[in-house]
């Protein structure tokens, strides 16, 4: 936590956020940053076991959306994007764990059966998703309408990318959680591609927004890469869906600046444009220069979070990069309450 | 107690639970006012509100989506497909959502997804079909398909206690077909447990849902006319199997002949005749023969229709020939 | 064929049409519901076979909507719904077939396999739709993207019910034909009633037209029981298709009469709601008095259609009633080009 | 001829196909510039165009409806599923309106839908998948699965040539893996036959896809360490099936091992079980017996997919035990 959190001139920050909120946002997008570069780390000495999916220059708009939530026991619930690590983050996810899935530990909380940030802890308030893409919108639309059943004070919120509003059950999801007035959230992440694939080609419209008419449901526009602003439209359609308002989307523009996977050579993506986006449209140095240059807080309190979260990722990864994987033959258990187990095959014994 | 219809046993069940538990919830298409297009649900939404019968729109995937999400949160959603053709448009997110979310991520799915399956009705290819071969090939799925009034009316009750998420399937040839007195009190069939509808001892017919009575009509036929004594097995629960309930009776009779109303290639007979042959082929008097639908869509025409599906007579056929061996 | 055709004052008909053309209109008006009668007739006889759908009410936009279409041979093609009926026979669909196929005779299309409008004329330009709802609209995208593909001058039009806008294959479907910029002409049918779902549970936009929005292609909300509204509006979108202009969407606020099947008691259909618009607002009656009190046509014109269709729907009638059902070893042929039959099961011949 | 992988030898079987046939056009996710996930189409724009490699939303079911409605006027699709565990997302256009459009309605529909399947590489649940038993029990579907480069060639350009629609399933884990030298010319392989990949009189292993070189591993264990013929039959189509090539087989060596990487349950392997019991019953010295995927999702982590997976050891075990029968 930084220090002298009493000394900041509240009153000249934005969206009714403190001094101290501003540094803890700070402090998920750096860890979000810094864990990533750890996970490339790891990636190139062949420990991360599956590809590895990064969210550089789209760190502002995961961070700040799911920071309008409320946090805490059985509180509101997002459901993130395997490019929404510091959404997950923010909800609470441990870094440890985060490390644990790309390297497929034991001690991993799918114990080595999933992958990345395909996890999930219903409490904290997320709900890792699965790789078909809209599968999220139509369940995150069950957990809402759960919320509403039970006159429960809770929000919903569902990251879609632009590519992924294609899919049917996207439509099928969004449209009945907007009929029934569910307290749902959808962040649309228009970051420029689908893997390789262009909006031009996704969609015949210019903005996500536009989608969200044939929903009947508010839409607004964003910079994606304004921490605070995101914040601020996060903050509001969260309120409105808590009052009863229902379906609320948000559309953030925003770029991905490394390819779908590491693996992708991004030769289709401009190198100027990568280029330009990261040294005119970084989300953490625009963020970091508001923060400077309205005093809201100083070089040193960035430079203390800076040191702090790098320590907390070398220690999550000594904590865990010499874990074992898991045994072979817990790969039975579980398919069912019960029987626990699955059967292990006959020739396995003979 | 009065005799009462499959669908009546049904709508009985789901009642009950309704009354009982206040996580139970419905959700389907013209499930509310309408009560469902076979009126299953009629009355349930004037008994127990909108908030827990709700009509959706025409989105199976989202209906089978938001009820797992439901479930998640401790809900006991249990949806309506309007015929269960339409299942096909969940296929997703029932195989790679639903029946793998405890094994991948600890998450507990409880719901019920159930609709009017099967031929036999004049419903021509997309409003006849049976689901169940479909599914059976997906780890952490369950599958009930009741051939009686009592077992709907049980199998219903242990669906929705289940913890498992659980394709209930019914048949329509059934609905109004057969009728049955119900004992008084809870009536509960428990998952994965088949039944012996026939006792016998020169062959076995392992079947389910609507060939359960063409099976029974067959074997009374084999008794007055060949003097043979078939025993008929209704596993009721497709996933998991009753592997041991096979067993015992093909170590009993020697001979076995399964069969559904589902078409053959992939059907769910293969599976059961892999099964007997790893697990009792030192038994076998002879081969595993089926009895089963053509391998076409299934036709419109009554004509049609008579020819692909399988049909007391070739039951007969098939025992005799099997007994003979 | 209509009497004194030279005779018509066209320069007063709009749309370009003229009064052969009106009266061929109003003849596949009469026709669409003549047929249905009758079907109705044979049903309570039980001589068809599944269930019987009506369009009564909803006749004026499946005709005027197909007869926007060039027709002939491999020309324009339409996907027609179980309630369009109409469009079909402006196609060509003989009524002879359209009886067999609910009836289930052999000589039926589809030999007894397939039911009432389910089957297709390809070169006529009919693609009959399978049950599961929006799956024409993507099925009609290869069509009409093969079109264009290819540079033929041809135009497609699939018709989607209120309720049927809510599957994702509507939405995968129309999105792709939106980025393809294919040449197809989407009819909504807003009939009040899906099944027995009233549009407010279906979707929470007010017109169909708004979804159109979200796919970024033009919309327009006509009334569809105004028989040259639809006309003209389905005229100019097939038009502007055919110009390389991409999909167009139209939405016909039009009101389905009858129950979603003759089983069906409407008990969710108010009375009156039913009994005002076949007083107030029937498309056949209002195309009457429009020919009528602008003096297009005279009534002995009309009297001589109705005539020529009711003995159309005799000689059909008289011609297939007494047809016998298919043989039930044809059940066994064309699964698939070769081998011929699916092999018939071994205890048929022991 | 130079050797060429199995990736390369697809290219060429498309490359080809698309020179000779202009109808021939290809559509799909990230299959344009990019050349696809797995590169199978790289370049293949360039050559040929915008208007015939066309990249799609990420929409399987209109990505199949549309192939369909092109197959329907003439053309002849070939569309990628990026992987194919995403064809899920089309099953039901492709079990209800692409199966059945001959049978039904007389539409005849020629397309192939390709993609990338199976485990061993680490993909986890939902990039690993074997879809076969999904749609062997859709009549008016055929699937293909090639094992070898000279077959995915061969079937990749029958199945082009095919009147019907054909799941072409290609395993990523062999792409790079296995490299072959073709003969010059036309490569052709006819689809429903089935390929002796290796003679031997003692067992027979039916198998298809990855497991066939897992297979011929363990044939060549046997043979050095038990002395064993064991004959290796690789399917290459799984629908229609080739019953006449499994028949003269198992009536040769008297006993049969089938082998799938699939799940067991609902598995292809019941169905061939129970064909050559009807079929063979009379010349079985023992049980049919499976080997196969344990059934559960398949897992993450490589001890647990090599746990789940069946690997060479589980073969020579299997064979071993059922040779001693
Ligand atoms: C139904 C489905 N089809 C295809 C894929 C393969 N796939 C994985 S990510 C991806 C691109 C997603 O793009 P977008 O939704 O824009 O998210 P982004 O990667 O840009 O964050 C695709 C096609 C999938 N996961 N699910
Ligand atoms: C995917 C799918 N789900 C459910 C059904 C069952 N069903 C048949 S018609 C119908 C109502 C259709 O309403 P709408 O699209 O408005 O067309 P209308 O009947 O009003 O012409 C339903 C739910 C179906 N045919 N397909
Ligand atoms: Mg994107
Ligand atoms: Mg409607």
């Amino acid at each position: 936590m930084p220090r002298h959190a009493s000394a900041a001139p509240a009153a000249a920050i934005p969206a009714g956020l403190g001094r101290d909120q501003l540094l803890e946002m700070y402090r998920f997008l750096r860890l979000t940053r810094t864990l990533e570069e750890r996970l490339v780390a790891l990636y190139r000495q062949s420990k991360v076991i599956g590809g590895l999916f990064r969210s550089l220059g789209q760190e502002g708009e995961s961070v700040a959306s799911a920071y309008a939530l409320e946090r805490g026991k059985n509180r509101d619930m997002l459901s993130p994007l395997i490019r929404n690590l510091g959404s997950m983050l923010v909800m609470g996810a441990p870094p440890v764990e985060i490390l644990r899935q790309y390297m497929a530990k034991a001690k991993s909380p799918t114990h080595g059966r999933e992958m990345n940030v395909h996890f999930n802890d219903l409490e904290a308030g997320y709900l890792g998703q699965i790789s078909h893409l809209g599968d999220m919108v139509a369940v995150m639309t069950g957990i809402t309408l759960t919320f509403k059943l039970r006159r429960e004070p809770r929000v919903g919120l569902v990251y879609v990318g632009d590519g992924a509003t294609s899919t049917g059950t996207f439509h099928e999801g969004l449209n009945f959680a907007a009929v029934q007035r569910c307290p749902l959230v959808v962040i649309g992440e228009y970051n420029h591609y689908a893997y390789s694939t262009p909006p031009a080609k996704q969609y015949a419209v210019k903005d996500l927004a536009e989608k969200a008419k044939g929903y009947g449901i508010p839409a607004v526009t964003v910079d994606g890469n304004d921490v605070l602003a995101v914040y601020e439209a996060t903050k509001l359609a969260v309120g409105r869906a808590r009052a009863g308002k229902g379906v609320h989307f948000i559309e953030v523009k925003t770029y991905r600046r490394k390819g779908h996977a590491e693996h992708d050579d991004q030769s289709y993506q401009p190198k100027e444009e990568i280029e330009r986006w990261a040294t005119t449209n970084d989300p953490v140095d625009r963020y970091i220069k508001q923060l400077l240059d309205n005093a809201w807080v100083e070089e040193q309190d960035l430079a203390d979070i800076d040191g702090d979260v790098r320590d907390e990722v070398d220690q999550a990864t000594d904590a865990c990069v010499n874990e074992p994987l898991p045994e072979g033959d817990t790969a039975l258990g579980n398919v069912y309450a019960e029987p626990a187990a699955a059967e292990r095959l006959w020739y396995r014994s003979v | 107690m009065p005799e009462i219809t499959y669908l009546e046993a049904i709508r009985q069940g789901l009642w009950e639970e309704m009354e009982r538990d206040e996580r139970v919830f419905l959700l389907g298409e013209d499930i509310g006012a309408y009560g469902g297009a076979f009126k299953v649900t009629e009355g349930f939404q004037k008994r127990f509100g909108e908030a827990r019968v709700i009509d959706t729109p025409i989105s199976e995937a989202a209906i089978v989506g938001a009820a797992a999400g439901a479930a998640h949160m401790g809900l006991r959603p249990v949806a309506e497909m309007q015929f269960i053709d339409f299942i096909s448009c969940a296929y997703d997110m029932l195989t790679n959502y639903v029946a793998t979310a405890r094994y991948r991520a600890g998450l507990s799915t409880p719901i019920v997804v159930r609709g009017p399956c099967g031929g036999y009705v004049r419903g021509g290819p997309f409003h006849s079909q049976n689901p169940e071969a479909a599914f059976f090939h997906t780890p952490g799925l369950k599958i009930v398909y009741p051939a009686t009034a009592r077992d709907a009316k049980g199998l219903i009750k242990s669906a929705v206690r289940d913890e498992d998420p659980v394709l209930y399937l019914e048949h329509k040839w059934l609905y109004r077909r057969i009728k049955e007195e119900l004992p008084a009190g809870e009536v509960l069939t428990p998952i994965g447990q088949a039944r012996t509808a026939r006792e016998g001892k020169d062959l076995t017919i392992v079947t389910y849902g609507a060939t359960v009575w063409k099976s029974l009509e067959a074997a009374e036929q084999l008794a007055k006319d060949d003097g043979l004594s078939v025993e008929v097995l209704d596993l009721r629960t497709i996933l998991p199997m009753d592997d041991a309930a096979i067993m015992t009776s093909v170590k009993k009779t020697n001979k076995v002949l399964i069969v559904h109303e589902d078409t053959r290639t992939g059907g769910v007979a293969g599976e059961i005749a892999a099964r007997i042959n790893e697990q009792a082929f030192e038994w076998l008097d002879g081969p595993i023969m089926r009895v089963t639908a053509h391998d076409v869509p299934l036709p419109y025409a009554p004509t049609l229709e008579d020819f692909v599906l399988p049909q007391t007579d070739d039951i007969v056929k098939a025992a005799r020939w099997l007994a003979k061996y």
